[in-house]
């Protein structure tokens, strides 16, 4: 006997979507048939306002394409802008820009954490993990001046030197969050109802994951090893110690695992710049910003984030102001097409649980 | 930037400069290949790209608004893993009549940007049926990645602004109002701050 | 006809007992979870002022008349089984309405509320209130086998359906049912964590899946309502467990030990667990604990 | 699929958490002091702040308003705004504070702000947290986005320079002049010091574009004499500059100079700045003294249709840009170029006619309907001391005058100059050119020299003496009353008790003789009236030697108006030029009323 | 339903203690605010201590947070949800955005002045505004409450007209239930 389909709205008020989206879904019983992804909630036409700004300016509004982790933003845009004019970095300035790239990768990771144990229903991992993200907060507002929104990177460097000792409060938090990474072990990752919540569940097709354009933790999940980070080294990253884990399974577990091992590679990696952080300047001065031409060009950046590849394509007519920004989320990708295809069949209780362990983050997409 | 090794980059265009005589293939930075095409070869390139150059993964489809041109560019960024190059391939369509071909047989997730375009720059795709509501919502007028929609003007034209902030006052124009300066007509556009 | 007053007293005041300390259980179940999670947590007045608050609240939701009956249902229902549960044992008091064969009642009345929920929740239109319902219909479907035969279990060993009479059998410390039928208490106590509603049994309200399930459409007046009552049932639930398995109590002391000691399990286990989604805590259900109690019941009559 | 107990034991660990003490942070009863960089609410230095709005244009929110600040004392270089914040529009991102020329802004650690009422959330940064002083976190110190360096102007090196009277500075090449002209910031507030308030940010702004042909047409807007002023102006725009309180002023100059010199010759000037030269009106004005004020009012005259004619007693038009200003600071060929511009179209110039000697300011009177004159100062004061007469003491400005005409002129090999403006250094710096060796002797300090600074900088590389406090007594003359020598006492510096400047008070004994062979005098020139009739010179107010003008130059006799160094205490260029430019709207009043 | 506090009923006085001492978020992060709220609610501001925690549904809830900017297709899920919840209700804007337009003044898409559409009780500065803040902007509506002055939801029904001609202005195909409840 067919089941009557009934729809269900899954948002845009509503707990388990991961920010304002929605995800129109027909179920048949508790089986999801057909899911359509709604977005447009958070559009601010972030690529419109910045063809209305000029380059400098446009380094406050990117970050706020994507609240978990802003800094892969401005480090697209600042690596756009260089590789459009041809600006060098200061060396110092790119272990910087590693380490908050870093830092922000184990906040949003920290985040994720929460996300993916508050959907299964384990409310006290959230009440840990953003309490522990809160000393990277710490560490952000104290090194750029503010909690959410850093506006630290940019063309040229970034924006401000270490503050004093800072590199000492640096490695005593990595420390504090190791030792807390057993205890997430033990009451999430190693937690038998979670396992099995996880396991099998939101299967991406290995064969298909990189025609589909997955990216990032996803498709490492696939047992795929593709990172920006070796694929394509910017910054500093051909010069660290560090290995991209993969897991073979393609569910959410894998998923999960993957992060799970990243935030190890991340707390490494940080230790390692601040290691070999060298002294000398942290910024390659840029025009006044009231008379910044940027010379005719066009760039495609990425940057391995979070949740995969973010790329920027930014084209500059030799004004002022960019001709075009256009921004390309991994949600972009994973929040939509994907989503809409591998949420074909499951269960309804899974449906948040996918999403948060694909990392869907609405703001990217329609920025 | 620093002499780089550009020999796989070299082979690619080649490759490309082969089979497509009319391209204008250039290397513009280790990694970075350029493809400049006419637009009906498009569709045939990146199938060719797709399945023979290993450019698998579409990483993001682009369009640039040359009004001045009336013409808009779409950008095709196409990624080989295998190769761990990237291709940027180009082409230009008429901004009156903008329409294009899907490429969504390629890649599944091409429907995603298409209906983006679709929204945001008016651009046909012929192909695919699902150019619906993508972003916006009743959206009424030109579509407003457009350059020549304005959207500061739409902006004071639909949304109230708190008033109170009347008093303001241009540093420029105050200056010459106590110098009794008077600024030309042809120099006034060099005198208004360019950003504001 | 003759009129107990002393029983009398005890229907009027046991479901204030009730409700007093089941908030405040809730309360303290706040602050002990806040405590796990790194933090102090709200005071353990807490769940008193959001009930006072939800009844001062306006009611204008209209989605017709099973909605309004819904949380009444519920608390009446809570209140009955709480009647038929003697809380004090061998207090005249606090004996309330318990009879002979009262086990049985208990069971469908228990039940009871919850049908009366799902036809609230079932006429609000909510889909996420009617997924909720039916979810939490299958997942009693699925503690109330282990229960069942839990207390199937211990009626057969005891030869009686009366709760009085079991609390009669447990005298002394050795004497507690826990201990005479360990089988039966293990799958009674499973069947208990499911009936609790905390993780990983809470798929019913799971608020990333589908907002907060039935109570989706409740707001206000109706939310206090089945707060009320929700707080009642716990208590209920709570003295219910603590009659059969640990003795009862003879003064309200012990009661509240016992039932607090009763309370933590659930809580506990609740905060470091996820939770299961609906057919696999049925699957959970219908293997251990109806395990046990098919064990427990072989054991009685072999 | 079978839960492994593992899994089921070790959540319960987490329970051990409730023996830790919780990390909340318990706000309101504690309170975590915000990171020492925050970026929290503005902070403005309202003394420090000179209101040039550049928070205002930088910010992409239109957060940031200038506003009038009532009881606010507004000194010069202060346009008298402040800003003001709304913080219903700012996103803390400190661009503004990052580019403040004057690092007066800055953001603080405080962020709390709630409010019912929503307007209620505009902040005047200074004036409503005057607090915030001490609670600073986000300032600009070292990191500010803008260049507070000048691109450095390329010269001649100072042994190279003494050679020959080729010019010393080089001028700024296309690349410099882009740079240098992108560091401004477009406020405009230094067009309140210059006195022809040339649109200084528009030009700039013009060749940070890279149109420089737009640059030079906005200069000639009210400077025909760009590129003298590009070379020789005593800028006192830069003086007010915005960067000047942290840094070096944009080289103003040296750009005006820069877009000037692209143009070639006077046909281009014609082309660029393509003038409207309206039909004649039949109206007719002198011009005495083809000085840079009387050119200028000659050439805005000439384009309003004026019929025009200048009367110059010497052989050359320019005045003392000409004769007055040497030729390694203002080429002669620069000067023609700009001249033959003016000529071009329409100014005519009646060289070698003095007026009341070639003709009588009657004639001219009743042949024109205004008169403007521009004579300047070309009677030097005398020094005032014994020996002034003998041969070898001569005075800077003939001197000067003579070089520029290309005479020689014997100096001997000691020279000293007496003085300490322009004209002295000028006088020393062309001796130095002749071979001299070259003393300057100067009442007060250094730092008291009314010359520019760059100038004094310039003669010292030179390898000119600068001999502050010493007071000249006596010149010593042999026996053909030529110069021996000269005689000076040092000085003390006395603090004024009224509160000026300090004045020189010659320190008693502490006297020395310095042998020369010649001594020029430079301590200042005043204007010969003596061909002016005498019925005008009584009805003529004049004061301590200057003319008294109002705001349109008009003297008190209508149809007289004057300008330049007899009419203004500015002594420069640019102070003639403007008083030119304003006669011209004071002539057109006068005339065209009087037409009505 | 407003009671004032000096009406002097001690069931006005209770009834307003409980409702300053448990505040339910409706659970809807409409903009970039949402961010800052994981933080406050969680471990680290914890402001469960408050009383204040979330709610998954409008119908439960009493504060209604607007966590920054609205685009238009949001604002009108979120006038919605506000005449969904019960009275009484409260609003509390989140960040610059919701005063003034905040960075997104020029944005087509996002309406700038959050009151001319929905009655705010409460307006928090910042962009965004840490936990402490958000906690204040708490603190701050209890004692509205406490003194009876939060009555955004009274002055939403008086003006009702008023706020549906600036709500339509902006929602080009108003195709919503009027408000009845």
């Amino acid at each position: 006997m067919r089941e009557k389909e009934t729809t269900l709205y899954l948002g845009p008020q509503h707990p388990g979507v991961t920010g304002n989206m929605m995800v129109k879904l027909k179920v048949a019983g508790d089986t999801v048939v057909k899911a359509e992804t709604h977005v447009g909630y958070l559009h601010r036409a972030f690529e419109k306002l910045m063809e209305q700004r000029t380059w400098m300016q446009s380094f406050p509004i990117v970050c706020r394409i994507c609240v978990p982790e802003p800094d892969p933003n401005e480090e697209n845009l600042a690596r756009a802008i260089e590789e459009i004019e041809g600006r060098e970095v200061p060396e110092r300035a790119k272990y910087i820009r590693v380490m908050i790239l870093e830092l922000s990768r184990l906040a949003a990771y920290m985040l994720w954490m929460g996300g993916q144990a508050g959907t299964a229903g384990l409310y006290t991992v959230p009440q840990w993990s953003v309490g522990d993200r809160d000393y990277i907060i710490d560490l952000f507002e104290e090194l750029t001046g503010g909690r959410i929104y850093h506006m630290y990177i940019w063309a040229g460097g970034v924006r401000r030197d270490l503050p004093e000792g800072f590199a000492d409060k640096v490695l005593r938090t990595m420390d504090y969050l190791e030792s807390r990474l057993p205890e997430y072990d033990k009451l999430f990752f190693e937690n038998a109802i979670f396992q099995k919540r996880a396991k099998g569940v939101g299967i991406i097709d290995k064969d298909k994951a990189l025609e589909w354009g997955v990216v990032g933790p996803p498709l490492r999940g696939c047992g795929i090893k593709h990172d920006v980070r070796i694929d394509e080294p910017y910054e500093v990253y051909d010069k660290l110690d560090f290995v991209v884990p993969t897991h073979e399974g393609g569910d959410v577990w894998s998923r999960a695992m993957v992060r799970r091992q990243e935030m190890e590679q991340s707390i490494s990696i940080i230790r390692q710049v601040i290691d070999k952080m060298p002294a000398g300047e942290y910024y390659n001065k840029v025009p006044n910003p009231l008379n910044w031409y940027v010379p005719e060009g066009d760039a495609y950046v990425k940057t391995e984030s979070a949740r995969g590849e973010f790329g920027y394509y930014a084209v500059s007519d030799g004004g002022l102001k960019p001709r075009r920004v256009h921004v390309r989320g991994p949600a972009y990708v994973h929040g939509v097409s994907l989503l809409e295809k591998i949420l074909v069949g499951a269960n309804i209780s899974d449906v948040a649980f996918i999403m948060n362990s694909l990392g869907v983050c609405p703001p990217e997409i329609e920025r | 930037m620093k002499t780089q090794n550009i020999n796989i980059e070299k082979e690619i265009a080649t490759e490309i400069q082969n089979t497509f005589h009319t391209a204008e293939v250039n290397i513009k930075r280790n990694k970075r290949i350029e493809v400049k095409l006419r637009n009906d070869l498009i569709p045939p390139f990146l199938s060719y790209a797709k399945n023979y150059l290993t450019f698998n993964h579409l990483a993001h489809f682009s369009c640039v608004d040359w009004i001045e041109q009336n013409e808009f560019e779409l950008v095709y960024i196409i990624y080989s893993y295998e190769k761990g190059v990237i291709v940027l391939a180009k082409t230009r369509i008429d901004r009156e009549k903008a329409e294009f071909v899907t490429t969504r047989h390629l890649w599944y997730q091409a429907e995603t940007y298409e209906r983006e375009l679709h929204e945001m720059f008016g651009i046909n795709f012929k192909g695919n049926d699902r150019l619906n509501e993508f972003i916006l919502e009743d959206w009424e007028g030109i579509p407003p990645y457009r350059r020549d929609f304005d959207t500061v003007k739409y902006a004071t034209d639909n949304f109230y602004t708190r008033p109170g902030r009347e008093d303001a006052k241009d540093v420029r124009e105050n200056v010459t109002k106590i110098n009794k300066e008077e600024i030309p007509e042809f120099a006034k556009e060099y005198s208004v701050r360019s950003l504001k | 006809m003759n009129i107990n007053w002393l029983s009398v007293l005890g229907i009027i005041t046991t479901p204030i007992i009730a409700f007093i300390v089941g908030v405040t259980y809730g309360g303290l179940t706040r602050r002990i979870t806040a405590r796990i999670q790194n933090r102090y947590g709200p005071p353990s007045s807490q769940n008193l002022l959001d009930i006072i608050k939800l009844y001062s609240k306006e009611t204008s939701i209209q989605h017709g008349v099973m909605q309004h009956l819904g949380p009444v249902f519920a608390i009446t229902a809570s209140i009955t089984t709480l009647y038929f549960i003697p809380v004090i044992k061998n207090s005249v008091v606090f004996t309330n309405l318990s009879f002979n064969g009262d086990l049985i009642f208990l069971l469908y009345i228990m039940v009871f509320g919850s049908l009366g929920m799902a036809l609230g929740a079932g006429q609000t239109g909510n889909p996420n209130a009617a997924i909720g319902v039916s979810r939490g219909l299958s997942q009693m479907v699925g503690y109330e086998i282990p229960f069942v035969l839990s207390l199937v279990a211990i009626m057969t060993q005891f030869h009686t359906t009366s709760l009085t009479d079991l609390l009669a059998v447990q005298k002394h410390f050795a004497d507690w049912i826990i201990f005479q039928s360990p089988l039966a208490f293990i799958a009674g106590i499973l069947a208990f964590l499911g009936m609790m509603g905390y993780a990983p049994f809470d798929v019913v309200i799971a608020p990333a899946e589908i907002a907060s399930g039935p109570p989706s459409e409740f707001g206000g007046k109706y939310l206090a309502l089945m707060m009320t009552s929700r707080s009642i049932f716990t208590f209920a639930k709570l003295v219910l467990f603590t009659d059969i398995f640990l003795g009862g109590a003879s003064d309200f002391i012990t009661l509240i030990i016992k039932t607090f000691l009763l309370y933590m399990i659930p809580v506990l286990t609740g905060i470091v667990f996820p939770r299961f989604r609906t057919e696999q805590s049925i699957c959970f259900f219908w293997k251990w604990p109806l395990v046990f109690g098919v064990l427990a019941i072989l054991v009685v009559v072999l | 699929m079978a839960l492994n107990l593992k899994g089921i034991i070790s959540p319960y660990n987490a329970l051990k958490q409730a023996g830790r003490k919780p990390h909340t942070v318990q706000y309101p009863y504690k309170k975590k002091e915000a990171a020492d960089r925050y970026r929290g609410f503005h902070f403005n230095d309202i003394q420090e702040c000179i209101g040039c709005g550049t928070c205002s244009t930088i910010c992409q929110n239109h957060a940031i308003d200038m506003i009038e600040i009532e009881g606010l004392e507004v000194g010069p270089g202060d346009s008298g705004l402040r800003p003001r914040v709304d913080n219903g529009r700012c996103c803390w991102c400190a661009l503004c504070v990052d580019s403040c020329p004057t690092g007066s802004l800055s953001l603080t650690k405080d962020y709390l702000y709630v409010s019912e009422d929503p307007n209620s959330f505009l902040l005047i940064p200074g004036i409503d947290n005057p607090d915030g002083q001490n609670r600073k976190s986000w300032i600009s110190n070292g990191n500010s986005l803008l260049d507070y360096k000048r691109i450095p102007m390329r010269e001649l090196e100072g042994q190279e320079r003494v050679k020959s009277f080729a010019e010393v500075v080089l001028g700024y090449n296309e690349e410099e002049a882009r740079t240098e002209a992108a560091r401004c910031l477009g406020c405009g507030i230094c067009t309140e010091n210059c006195p022809v308030h040339m649109h200084i940010p528009e030009y700039i702004n013009a060749i940070a574009r890279g149109d420089d042909k737009m640059a030079v047409k906005i200069i000639y807007d009210n400077n025909p004499l760009g590129e003298t002023c590009g070379k020789v102006c005593t800028r006192r725009c830069e003086e007010i500059c915005a960067f000047t309180k942290r840094g070096e002023p944009i080289a103003i100059r040296w750009l005006k100079r820069y877009a000037t010199e692209t143009v070639e010759n006077e046909k281009m000037i014609e082309e660029i700045v393509n003038p409207t030269i309206l039909p004649p009106n039949g109206h007719s004005v002198a011009i005495i003294g083809a000085g840079p004020g009387g050119l200028t009012a000659a050439y805005y005259l000439a384009m309003r249709g004026f019929n025009v004619m200048v009367y110059e007693a010497k052989e050359h038009a320019g005045g003392m840009i000409m004769y007055g200003i040497p030729k390694y600071r203002l080429p002669l060929d620069s000067l023609d170029k700009q001249i033959e511009y003016l000529q071009s179209i329409g100014v005519e110039i009646k060289f070698n006619t003095k007026v009341g000697k070639d003709i009588s300011f009657d004639e001219i009177r009743q042949h024109h309907e205004a008169v403007y004159i521009g004579i300047g100062f070309e009677v030097p004061y005398k020094l005032g001391i014994t020996g002034e007469d003998a041969s070898g003491s001569i005075q800077a400005i003939n001197f000067l005058r003579e070089i520029n005409r290309e005479k020689h002129i014997e100096i001997g090999d000691k020279v000293v100059v007496i003085g300490g403006g322009n004209v002295a250094i000028d006088a020393a710096r062309v001796s130095r050119r002749l071979g001299a060796e070259v003393t300057i002797l100067y009442r007060r300090r250094v730092e008291d020299m009314p010359a520019d600074w760059e100038e004094i900088e310039g003669a010292e590389d030179e390898g000119v003496i600068i001999h502050p406090q010493a007071i000249p007594l006596e010149i010593i003359t042999d026996e053909n009353n030529k110069v021996k020598a000269i005689k000076y006492a040092n000085a003390e510096m006395i603090p004024d008790p009224k509160g000026g400047r300090p004045r020189p008070k010659i320190i008693e004994g502490d006297e020395h003789i310095l042998e020369v062979t010649t001594v020029i005098g430079a301590i200042g020139q005043e204007a010969d009236y003596s061909f002016l009739p005498d019925d005008i010179k009584e009805k003529l107010e004049i004061n301590r030697g200057r003319i008294v003008v109002n705001e349109d130059r008009q003297t008190s006799i209508p149809w007289l108006f004057a300008g330049g160094d007899i009419a203004n205490r500015r002594a420069d260029a640019i102070g003639a030029i403007a008083d030119g430019f304003n006669a011209v709207k004071g002539i057109e009043k006068f005339i065209l009323k009087e037409d009505k | 339903m407003i009671y004032d506090k000096s009406s002097g009923k001690i069931v006005d006085i209770i009834k307003n203690y409980a409702r300053k001492h448990s505040l339910w978020i409706v659970a809807y992060g409409t903009g970039c605010g949402a961010i800052e709220l994981p933080p406050t609610m969680t471990s680290r501001y914890d402001a469960e201590r408050f009383g204040i925690r979330g709610s998954a549904t409008p119908r439960q809830a009493d504060v209604l947070l607007i966590t920054g900017y609205l685009a238009v297709k949001t604002l009108k899920r979120v006038i919605r949800t506000y005449e969904q919840m019960q009275d009484p209700k409260y609003v509390i804007g989140f960040g610059s955005c919701t005063i003034n337009g905040g960075m997104y003044w020029d944005s087509y898409n996002t309406v700038k002045a959050l009151d001319r559409y929905l009655p705010v009780d409460v307006y928090i500065n910042g962009c965004m505004p840490r936990p402490e803040a958000v906690i204040s902007g708490f603190i701050e509506l209890q004692k509205l409450i406490e003194a009876g002055k939060a009555n955004g939801a009274k002055k939403y029904k008086e003006n009702l007209d008023w706020y549906r001609e600036n709500q339509r202005k902006v929602i080009k195909n108003w195709k919503m239930p009027d408000y009845n409840w």
